[in-house]
């Protein structure tokens, strides 16, 4: 750590976050840094605290201790929701949540980045640009058909997949994505993979995902959490052959 | 036991299943497969009569289920794990498993153990209330519910969603235990191919409502059906 | 009773003259003549000639005075106004001549006869009376009665008869009392020697009440500097007190409001808290249980006056199985379709509340009813300079049992994990087996049947009228949501802490202010805790 | 049709005030009825027009404008609070119609349209006060009330009064209450330490409604005898003691000019009546009840006296009609539009009645302006030669609108 | 394409119907003789502008409760206070015309013998500033109020018993004389208005128009709002909160803006009242008549607008017409009327005509999600 330099350079940096439920040790002393234009891909046990690392990194639980900054200036832990979303941090939750009462195409247009403010949103009128960007996302998650159904119509894996349209409409810095294959057939998964893929080359992407076809499709850096803190890190090959990691999560 | 014969399903105006047709037979496992949309969640929704059908007939071991409640249902012994795991969030792990009492007379009101062989964790989260727990621990308490009323006829919409690997091979185990007692005959929707190819006994593939293809087990080894679930 | 009043003309007379009835020979022969001319003033219907009667009766030492004045303390003393002959009934109805305490002739009997009306100076005047009869009554409760009452008075022509009764008493308890009178005189009688002033000053600040304060107050301002401080030094022992006692009366006053609150709520927070509805026709329940009440103890002393003491009692289940039943009856023919709307719930329930006010209206009638309060539970209790009534002791301890036995009900038997089930996620529940409908029929009917109990308690200390839920509502609401919606126990503290802070906040405010202050605290108490007192926290809320 | 003369009954029944306002409709019911079975009037029958306000202020404005406008009704007959009669008092001056109120009331009013037929605060508050102190001996004086305008201004209107009579500060208690006021835990302790200082003690509550019967429960339980704090009450009458046992509050008082028990042919007659209209032999009377039946056939007769409904000649038609009250007198119209009325002074029984332990020797002329208002002791109504209703003795002038 | 056009069928018809009414209703009361057919009766037409004066309050109260799932139980409040300073304008302009004669001091003041007039009535004797402080103070109360509540999360059920909490807080508080409100008793016995007389039939005709103008602008107003993109994002809100927060939306803020800019609708359509019921008391502060202006927008169909005012206009006039037709009874008829509108037509009055007609209208937003799913941890699920 060089003093009076930032301490780190990474896009995300989590040192030594730990977060207690009534006692219980949802993460426990974590630490984590994310590159720009890095994608990382997070496995583990259920119940290890992955989601619960979202929630600390999107502003939704507060950690009890440790740090957490984004782009190193940034403290995470002091900032709401709202203010870490504008900051550029977008995320897709673990059970598909979207707006059921609008549109798909609405459901899209509100992720738009913009600005966020109620007087500028008020004024505001949809652009050209708005609208072909809107179209070509709802091409790229396949919904095109469905842009005038109400989103509370769509099936499960719908939802799944018009949640990532509102995550790409966002353009963040870094997105957060908590199983973004579960319940998608195994040709829909390859395909988000490559979908992952290609923004990872502009962006940062955390993705946590149990499916391991999945995971080895994307090719990236692997971390296994466990109980609350890192268990294992390093290319799939070598976190998978690691025998803690077999013994918790990937079973014989 | 089973026989879902020419059923129509409707929301609102939107027809979401078109004359299907499936049958499930004890100690055997049949896979709904298709993609996102195509309705394998409410053909599920009308066998354990969530939604009402608008054509065609259900029956369980010949008798038909027309007209019967969701609990009329469970009653007869149909055991349902529904998408997206819909545990009670504020009740605790065991009274969320204790719902399951319900229809069971007094004397078999007990939690099997084999579900704690199952999933290990709920046992140590016992107390933690059922909303609190991660989604895949969620997800094991789903099965784990419908297991205690006992069924005969166990209905599973896409278990392993959200599963570590380890457990989603502990619940390959267990459904294949299950199907080798004999007793109980399992519906199974899955996306997860490999899991649904080693586990069928039969299935049927379905697209926009209507199903497309059944059949035996051997026929899923092919690319045949692979390909139809891509897009 | 710590009260004081002043002693008029007559009493002061009657005590005097008390006296001399048991300081000389206490069975004297009456003369027959004064006590006709005595008896004779009851027969003119005038206040002052009563007036004059009482203090003939006391003069002439009528044999019979004792019975005199407890009948007439108790409307039982008449007259014929014709052969203007007094009589009296006795405690058991018997009808007898005030002269000789003789059975009446027969004649009289059937004669429309006037009771002798008193006014509230000649209320007194009884009272004084009959109580220095009674302070050589056989019975000791009489006798403390009467002591207490003239260790309020502090009349210092009651000096010999207390002192003659002090020296003919025997019970140790009776003696102290009767001591604590007699200081109470002396300590003001400018004429006793200082030093039994001075300790009569200091016998009277033990007795520590309000009473014994104004005895020590109210000295004559040329008291010698002895008496004088020994009073002060027991002005200042009771003030302190009185200043610990008014914290901790207010405080018993704020759980017994609490406790009215938590009745109020407790159905709320079933039909609300627990199953989501927003029940505007909650405060109805709780009228139909008043109502209920009302109908039972009258329906009781038409046809079982044996049971009128029991009739509270026997109303609590008629209550909650006619408030349940009505409950159940709006679940399945309203609020059952309305499940997943629940701000539908709140025009549909607001239109039943309307309905079943008009219904109650039209049956009843728009004035209030009578529901009485049985003898058990009349009157008060005092310890230690705090007071409570037996009424609202009974509802703080109802309200905790009523509270106890739901959170038992739903917490401990399978009824209770169902319907927690059924209103956390109704379809699955179904799926589980469990019979949705009827679960939901019996949580409502619950809810319901508790507010009906409610109004069996209310019935107590509220008017029993077409309004009496209205007045409840809002409150009921402001505590399930003050104490956290879902939670019983939220509840039990809400209530108890919106009842002390406003009865702490009272003495402070006076009752608007104190009301509106407590409103705005609950409002910012709420910025702070935004999901209430008990706020359930964690993912399983916020999902 | 025009061969009916239509009156109209102007009280609330649902909400708050049905309570109290409800029997006023039905008596009103009764005294048209009545007067249809002599004959109605100007030969033709009455016809009653009964809406429901529901309480609620602004509606009594509205519905005082249906009554007049839309249902052509001559005269109406009601409201009960003062609010209720100022929402609808610019109506009645507007549509130029004649409105009875029959509740005690604040005073501080005379309107040309309005006539006055329950108590000023000078014949109740007044001699009520005078009665105990005479009658009781009461020193030390606990002014209670709900918070609002008419116990303000008859608390301040004691509070100068009782100043006047030499009470010092100090002994008088003033407190107020919100409306609908359940909890009297406190009050009611603080009335027993305020009268236990050796002082003869006594509580004038101007409690209203729905407050009355917690507070009286209260008293009954923490044991406040009337023989040691008597309560003397402007709104309590034998409508509300009908739902408290009135065991424990035996001794308690009212002020009011009329009472059920008062014994005269006339009332006894009335009560028959009433109870045999209600087919209620347990139904009560009071004494807005009795205002009515004075107000309704002071009306009657000023209209046979003018010849027509016409509004304009019945209300100059009404003062100085006379009519015999039901307590034995005979209550007449005054030029500032209030009655003479006689004070009476009850004591509560045990079977919910009144026991009339005082009664003014005359009848008391009903006072608009109060003689203890700095405001208002100059100002006089008079409709009959003023013309005015409030006149100022001093710059000799009308005030108000009527210039 | 845009999902909400400003103004649908609907949203015409309503505008039509209310401006044709701003010129027909007092044309024809101030026009035609009394007898004709058509003649509006003199004391229909306050009583039509209170109802209209109602429908503006429905229609703030819609666009919190309906689109922002803000479920304020203390609108009324809003309303009263603006009517309050109507009420204080035309109090002032009594002038000396009292029956005390004060000159300064309203009646009221002069019989508890106030000697001079408070601060907080300075100015009111100004119409323009009466006007702005109908807008401001409503506007300032919900603002403080909100900025309060939201920052702290304060939602669904907590939110709503709050509002109504600080609605009985302020009944009281007018109620008692202290104040310097006139107590229980309130303000009325007003004279003119703007140097007209309020009871003059030209005056009340002039005030409805007024009254129908401002619901017509209101309605634009509100429309507006809603067919923008914050209507969209105020709605996501209702449905979602959390997940509107994770896209980077200050919550905060939206409900505050809409919040406060229906309480001063709601100011301006107390004022409107006050002249033509001619009273103004704190009972308007009873958390009932908040309650009774949801049922209104219930009963219209929440989350359409014109439902709103329907439904206020439509209880409104059943209630006036049932307590003069069955006065004993009325409630029956009323709450009877009430439930059968949730159980007949759950999306009330507009959802059913236009269920009936058959149109999916795109602009009605099918009612989300309870506003007390966050606040009622108990979310029951429908019952399929
Ligand atoms: N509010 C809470 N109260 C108690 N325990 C909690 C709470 N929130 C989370 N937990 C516990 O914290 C642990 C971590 O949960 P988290 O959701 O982060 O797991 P996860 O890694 O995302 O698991 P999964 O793969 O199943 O989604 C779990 O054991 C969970 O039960
Ligand atoms: N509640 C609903 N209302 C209206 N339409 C619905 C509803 N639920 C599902 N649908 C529609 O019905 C069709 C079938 O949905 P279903 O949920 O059965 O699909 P699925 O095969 O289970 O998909 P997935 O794999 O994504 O879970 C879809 O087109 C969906 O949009
Ligand atoms: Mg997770
Ligand atoms: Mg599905």
């Amino acid at each position: 750590m060089t003093i009076g330099g930032p301490v780190t350079n990474a896009l995300l940096y989590l040192n030594n976050v730990s977060v207690a439920f009534d006692g219980f040790r949802a993460l426990n002393g974590l630490s984590l840094s994310i590159d720009h234009a890095e994608m990382r891909a997070i496995i583990g046990p259920n119940g290890a605290g992955k989601t619960t690392m979202m929630d600390v990194i999107t502003g939704k639980t507060r950690p009890d201790a440790g740090e957490a900054l984004f782009e190193a200036t940034h403290d995470l832990t002091r900032l709401d929701e709202a203010a870490i979303a504008q900051l550029g941090v977008g995320r897709k939750f673990q059970t598909p949540t979207v707006f059921d009462m609008h549109t798909v195409e609405d459901n899209i247009l509100l992720a738009l980045k913009t600005d966020r403010r109620p007087f500028p949103v008020l004024f505001s009128r949809r652009t050209r640009q708005e609208k072909e960007r809107i179209d070509a996302l709802l091409e790229r998650v396949r919904l095109t058909g469905s842009r005038d159904r109400l989103a509370s119509e769509l099936s499960h894996g719908q939802k799944q997949w018009l949640e990532i349209g509102m995550l790409l409409a966002q353009e963040p810095k870094l997105l957060l994505v908590d199983e973004p294959a579960a319940g998608m057939t195994d040709q829909e998964t390859a395909d988000t993979a490559d979908l992952l893929r290609e923004i990872a080359k502009t962006r940062s992407v955390v993705v946590v995902e149990h499916d391991m076809v999945f995971v080895r499709d994307l090719g990236v850096k692997v971390t296994c959490l466990h109980e609350g803190s890192v268990l294992a890190e390093g290319s799939l090959d070598a976190v998978s052959s690691n025998e803690r990691v077999i013994e918790v999560y990937l079973g014989r | 036991m089973l026989n879902v014969e020419d059923v129509s399903l409707y929301y609102g105006s939107a027809r979401a299943l078109k004359g299907v047709s499936v049958t499930a037979a004890p100690g055997e496992v049949t896979c709904v497969l298709g993609r996102n949309g195509v309705g394998k969640t409410s053909l599920l929704r009308a066998i354990v009569g969530h939604r009402p059908i608008s054509g065609g007939s259900i029956s369980l071991n010949g008798a038909s289920l027309a007209g019967l409640r969701p609990y009329e249902r469970a009653a007869l012994g149909i055991g349902y794990v529904p998408q997206g795991r819909e545990i009670f969030p504020l009740l605790t792990v065991r009274e969320n498993l204790e719902t399951g009492f319900a229809p069971l007379k007094r004397g078999e009101r007990t939690i099997p153990d084999d579900i704690f062989e199952l999933f290990p964790v709920l046992k140590s989260m016992m107390h933690r209330r059922g909303g609190d727990l991660s989604g895949g621990q969620q997800q094991q308490l789903a099965i784990g519910r419908a297991l205690v009323t006992r069924p005969k006829l166990l209905v599973l919409d896409e278990p392993t969603e959200g599963i570590q690997p380890s457990i989603i091979k502990d619940i390959g185990r267990a459904i294949r235990y299950l199907r080798s007692k004999g007793t109980m005959a399992i519906v199974l929707v899955e996306q997860y191919f490999d899991f649904a190819q080693e586990l069928a006994d039969r299935f049927i593939v379905m697209e926009r409502g209507e199903v497309i293809e059944s059949g035996d087990a051997k026929a899923l080894e092919g690319n045949d059906v692979r390909q139809r679930l891509a897009f | 009773m710590p009260f004081t009043f002043i002693v008029s003309k007559a009493l002061r007379f009657v005590l005097t003259l008390a006296f001399l009835v048991f300081g000389a020979i206490a069975a004297s022969p009456a003369r027959a003549d004064a006590v006709d001319d005595a008896l004779a003033g009851f027969t003119t219907d005038k206040y002052d000639d009563t007036d004059k009667a009482i203090q003939g009766v006391i003069l002439s030492g009528a044999a019979m005075g004792g019975a005199i004045f407890d009948a007439l303390g108790a409307g039982r003393l008449v007259f014929d106004p014709q052969s203007k002959t007094v009589l009296y009934k006795d405690a058991s109805g018997a009808l007898k001549l005030a002269k000789t305490g003789e059975p009446a002739p027969a004649e009289l009997a059937g004669k429309p006869l006037k009771t002798v009306r008193l006014n509230n100076r000649l209320r007194r005047a009884v009272e004084a009376a009959s109580g220095a009869f009674e302070l050589r009554s056989p019975d000791r409760a009489k006798r403390i009665g009467a002591a207490k009452a003239i260790f309020k008075t502090r009349e210092p022509t009651a000096l010999p008869s207390i002192e003659a009764a002090l020296a003919a008493e025997s019970d140790p308890k009776v003696k102290e009392i009767l001591t604590q009178a007699r200081a109470a005189i002396v300590v003001g009688k400018a004429d006793a020697p200082e030093a039994d002033r001075a300790a009569a000053a200091a016998t009277v600040a033990a007795v520590g009440d309000a009473d014994a304060l104004a005895a020590l107050t109210n000295l004559p301002a040329d008291s010698p500097p002895a008496v004088s401080a020994a009073a002060a030094a027991g002005v200042a022992a009771i003030e302190r007190w009185q200043s610990v006692a008014n914290v901790v009366q207010n405080l018993v006053y704020g759980l017994s409001l609490g406790s009215v609150l938590l009745l109020a709520a407790i159905g709320l927070a079933i039909t609300f808290g627990v199953m989501g509805v927003i029940n505007m026709a909650h405060g109805e329940m709780v009228m139909i249980g008043a109502y209920a009440t009302f109908l039972t103890q009258a329906f009781i002393a038409d046809h079982v006056p044996a049971l009128n003491h029991a009739s509270l009692v026997i109303a609590i289940p008629v209550a909650f199985l006619v408030a349940g039943g009505v409950g159940v009856l709006i679940e399945r023919t309203v609020i059952r379709f309305l499940y997943g709307r629940p701000l539908e719930t709140l025009l549909a329930t607001w239109g039943v509340s309307l309905i079943l006010q008009q219904l109650v209206r039209t049956l009843f009638g728009p004035s209030n009813r009578e529901v009485s309060t049985p003898e058990w539970l009349q009157g008060s209790v005092e310890i230690l300079g705090v007071s409570l009534t037996w009424n609202r002791i009974a509802i703080i301890l109802f309200a905790l049992a009523v509270f106890a036995a739901l959170q038992l009900l739903l917490r401990r038997t399978s009824l209770g994990l169902q319907v927690r089930a059924v209103t956390q996620n109704r379809r699955m529940a179904g799926s589980m087996g469990i019979r949705t409908a009827r679960v939901d029929a019996l949580t409502f009917g619950l809810g319901s049947g508790v507010a009906g109990i409610a109004g069996v308690a209310l019935s107590q200390i509220d008017n029993v009228s077409p309004n009496l839920g209205q007045s409840y509502i809002i409150d009921s609401f402001l505590v399930v949501v003050f104490g956290g919606v879902g939670n019983l126990y939220g509840t039990l503290v809400g209530a108890m802490s919106i009842g002390v802070a406003n009865k702490l906040l009272e003495p402070w405010a006076g009752a608007v202010l104190g009301k509106i202050v407590l409103l705005v605290a609950i409002i910012l108490f709420i910025q702070k805790r935004p999901r209430g007192l008990f706020a359930l926290k964690g993912r399983a809320v916020e999902a | 049709a025009d061969d009916t003369i239509k009156v109209g009954v102007l009280h609330s029944l649902s909400g708050t005030m049905a309570i109290s306002e409800t029997t006023l409709k039905d008596a009103m019911l009764m005294l048209i009825d009545e007067q249809n079975k002599k004959g109605g009037l100007l030969g033709k029958k009455l016809e009653p027009v009964v809406v429901d306000p529901a309480s609620n202020w602004p509606l009594f404005a509205e519905k005082a404008k249906e009554l007049i406008a839309q249902d052509k009704v001559v005269v109406v007959f009601g409201c009960w609070t003062s609010v209720s009669r100022k929402s609808v008092l610019p109506v009645f001056k507007e549509l130029n119609s004649i409105l009875f109120y029959p509740v005690q009331y604040e005073g501080e009013e005379s309107e040309r349209n309005v006539f006055y037929t329950g108590a000023a605060p000078n014949q109740q508050a007044i001699p009520a006060v005078d009665y105990l102190m005479k009658e009781e001996g009461v020193k030390r004086w606990v002014l209670a009330g709900t918070d609002y305008v008419y116990p303000r201004t008859t608390n301040k209107i004691l509070e100068a009064y009782l100043k006047s009579k030499g009470v010092a500060d100090e002994d008088i208690m003033i407190n107020y209450t919100p409306f609908g006021h359940s909890d009297w835990q406190t009050i009611v302790s603080d009335i027993k330490k305020f009268g236990s200082t050796g002082k003869k003690t006594a509580v004038v509550s101007t409690i209203n409604g729905d407050a009355n019967v917690p507070f009286y429960k209260e008293l009954g339980n923490q044991g406040v005898k009337a023989t040691d704090i008597p309560v003397i009450a402007f709104s309590v009458g034998e409508e509300e003691l009908a739902g408290i046992d009135t065991a424990p509050l035996i001794g308690h008082l009212a002020a009011w000019n009329y009472f059920m028990s008062v014994d005269t042919p006339e009332n006894k007659a009335f009560i028959e009546k009433w109870q045999a209209f209600t087919k209620n032999p347990k139904r009560v009377t009071n004494d807005p009840m009795e205002a009515h039946y004075i107000g309704f056939n002071m009306w009657v007769k000023a209209v046979e006296k003018a010849g027509t409904t016409d509004a304009d000649k019945v209300i100059d038609a009404l003062p100085g009609i006379e009519q015999a009250n039901l307590t034995g007198g005979v209550s007449k119209m005054l030029p500032n539009h209030h009655i003479t009325k006689p004070v009476l002074i009850g004591e509560i029984k045990d079977d919910g009645q009144f026991d009339v332990v005082s009664r003014t020797d005359d009848l008391v002329p009903g006072d608009a302006w109060s003689d203890f208002l700095p405001g208002s002791k100059d100002l006089e109504a008079d409709w009959v030669t003023l013309k005015c209703g409030n006149y100022n003795t001093k710059t000799k002038k009308c005030g108000g609108q009527g210039t | 394409m845009s999902r909400y056009r400003f103004l649908d069928g609907a949203g015409l018809l309503f505008l039509a119907v209310v401006l044709s009414m701003a010129v027909l209703i007092p044309a024809s009361n101030l026009l035609l003789p009394p007898d004709s057919a058509l003649h509006v009766p003199d004391y229909l037409v306050p009583l039509l502008g209170k109802y209209l004066a109602f429908a503006m309050l429905a229609l703030a109260l819609d666009l919190v409760w309906g689109y922002c799932g803000i479920l304020s139980l203390g609108h009324g409040a809003f309303f009263a206070l603006g009517g309050y300073a109507m009420g204080m304008y035309l109090m002032r302009q009594i002038g000396s015309r009292g029956v005390y004669g004060n000159p300064i001091l309203p009646d009221f003041m002069v019989f508890l013998n106030w000697q001079e007039l408070p601060w907080f009535w300075l100015g009111f004797d100004h119409f323009w500033f009466a006007t702005m402080m109908a807008v401001a103070v409503p506007g300032l109360l919900a603002f403080c109020f909100g900025w309060l509540a939201f920052r702290s999360r304060v939602t669904g059920v907590y939110l709503s018993i709050i509002t109504q909490a600080m609605t009985f807080a302020l009944m009281l508080a007018f109620f008692r004389n202290d104040m310097g409100f006139g107590g229980n008793n309130g303000l009325t016995d007003f004279k003119e208005i703007l140097s007209f007389s309020v009871q003059a039939q030209s005056t009340r005709a002039a005030l409805f128009a007024a009254t129908a103008l401002a619901l017509a602008g209101s309605y634009l107003l509100c429309r507006w709002v809603v067919t923008s993109k914050l209507g969209k994002v105020v709605v996501a809100i209702r449905d979602a909160e959390s997940r509107t927060r994770f896209l980077g939306y200050r919550v905060e803020n939206y409900k505050l803006t809409v919040f406060t800019l229906s309480a001063m609708l709601a100011g301006v359509a107390g004022a409107l009242y006050v002249p033509q019921v001619g009273i103004i008391n704190p009972s308007e502060f009873t958390p009932a008549n908040s309650i009774e202006a949801v049922i209104w927008v219930a009963v219209g169909g929440r989350g359409t607008l014109v439902g709103a005012a329907l439904g206020a206009f439509a209880v409104n006039a059943g209630k006036t017409w049932f307590t003069g037709v069955l006065p004993s009874l009325w409630l029956f008829a009323l709450g009877g009327l009430f439930v059968a509108t949730t159980l007949l037509i759950p999306k009330g009055i507009v959802g059913a005509a236009s269920d009936l007609l058959g149109i999916r209208r795109k602009s009605d937003l099918p009612a989300g999600p309870s506003a007390l799913a966050s606040g009622a941890p108990a979310e029951p699920t429908p019952a399929e």
